[in-house]
């Protein structure tokens, strides 16, 4: 979609308040709708970057409102890349459990991260893994990433 | 989110409406908790009609496996009825089909408590 | 309405192309929907700040998308206010023609600062006119500012 | 913003709706040219019917009024049709409700030209 300026940075910080999630919810919403992401592609965009803003919030920043959270989207022409930041200790990907693991699928959480890495093309986190990127392609014949 | 309780024969049906997701969530929870609180040690039987639920996240997902936990423990029974588009795939990919039973038709759904 | 915190900041950044305004005009749509601002106050900040957005990238920083336009919406119970500010040259708010001059009333443009100025309690230009701060009090029985 | 542009008798009606705001506002200059244009002299009387509008900013009250002084250069007439709301505040503060012609009811906006 020729709307879509390549390479531009939209930047949202906001307090570690899980009251003020709608205001990440709407910015990703309307970027997704604007890019002319197709709906599967949306939804689970908007998911990935809620459970990544959720985590930075309750898990890195601890809810502590005098933390920020900060968000940077990144728009291209054939993706999005956002960057999720917290104020936190950071953490290690490679300890957290696999929700997949049978003894884990009735556990009542450690699904976020999972449906993160399922739903976008690429996740990376920088450490100490207060930083988590994610890349998500557009769809599209010239376009086979996906 | 919207739960509409309705009773047919002795099943509890749950309808649904909006999103499972962050702390709109607890709804759910408190909703199927009372429930389990109703049947006081009679067998609750729970339908969870999901056919108006848009959103789910990895929190809402955790609080229907909650649900299916606690009223296991309690002796109860609960089956997911209409789950569909979005809903559906978290509930394949975080392979949570074997758990749960699904069914598409509500007669179905409430015919398999007896 | 209890669901909004007090005194938290959301700040948004964006490059100056007016391609990018649906950003902000979700994030100023969703705040006030979620501070409990009745309609026709949601409808008025709404157009303040889309101007003041408007006057930054297009006045302030001349489209250049190099330049970037900086948001910050200011929470509190009573009251939502809006800081602008862009990377230009700055302006002098008393050089500005009044659109409602007789002569003025068929220009074509010319009615941004106005409209700011009537659909806002307060508007007030910091030095030199590069910043742009602008507050809307909530209506309530114990709130009787406007 | 979508236009739909009928007529009735020699007058010609521009139903708009959605919002006449920044650089959406230019496919209302586009389609009000195009009727100066094709009017190719002769006096163009056109209503403009804002009852489905519901945002106007500065740009979209810019262009409103430079239809109104480009119409009027070329012998023409715009009167405005369905103002309310959001709108008509606007017109009311920016004092913009003398130069235009305002009703209410199309077959009176029609009739006004005759
Ligand atoms: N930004 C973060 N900072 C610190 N720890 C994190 C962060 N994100 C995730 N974690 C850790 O990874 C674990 C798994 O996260 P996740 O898969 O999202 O599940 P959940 O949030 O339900 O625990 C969390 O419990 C937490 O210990
Ligand atoms: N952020 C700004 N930076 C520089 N100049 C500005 C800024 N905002 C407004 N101005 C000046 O004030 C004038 C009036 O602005 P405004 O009332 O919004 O009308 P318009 O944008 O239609 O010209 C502008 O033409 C511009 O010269």
């Amino acid at each position: 979609m020729d709307r879509t300026p390549d390479g531009h940075v939209i930047s949202l910080d906001i307090p570690s308040s899980m009251q003020l999630v709608y205001v990440l919810d709407s910015v990703i919403s309307q970027i997704l709708k604007e890019m002319g992401f197709d709906d599967e592609s949306r939804e689970q965009v908007n998911l990935a970057v809620i459970e990544a803003g959720t985590n930075a919030i309750k898990h890195g920043n601890k809810e502590d409102v005098n933390k920020r959270a900060r968000f940077e989207f990144i728009l291209n022409q054939d993706k999005l890349t956002v960057v999720v930041q917290d104020g936190g200790a950071g953490f290690d990907r490679n300890s957290v459990e696999n929700p997949l693991n049978p003894e884990n699928l009735l556990k009542s959480s450690g699904r976020g991260i999972f449906l993160m890495e399922t739903c976008m093309d690429a996740v990376t986190y920088e450490a100490p893994g207060t930083t988590v990127r994610m890349v998500k392609y557009k769809k599209s014949p010239s376009n086979k990433q996906k | 989110m919207e739960i509409v309780v309705r009773r047919r024969d002795d099943v509890t049906i749950l309808d649904v409406a909006g999103r499972i997701a962050g702390s709109d969530s607890l709804d759910l929870k408190r909703a199927i908790d009372a429930q389990i609180e109703i049947a006081a040690g009679n067998i609750a039987k729970i339908v969870l009609n999901l056919e108006r639920v848009r959103i789910v996240d990895s929190f809402g997902l955790g609080v229907i496996v909650a649900a299916y936990t606690s009223i296991q423990r309690n002796g109860g029974r609960i089956a997911l009825l209409n789950v569909g588009g979005n809903i559906k795939n978290l509930i394949v990919m975080a392979k949570l089909m074997t758990i749960f039973d699904r069914y598409d038709n509500e007669d179905e759904a409430v015919a398999s408590f007896q």
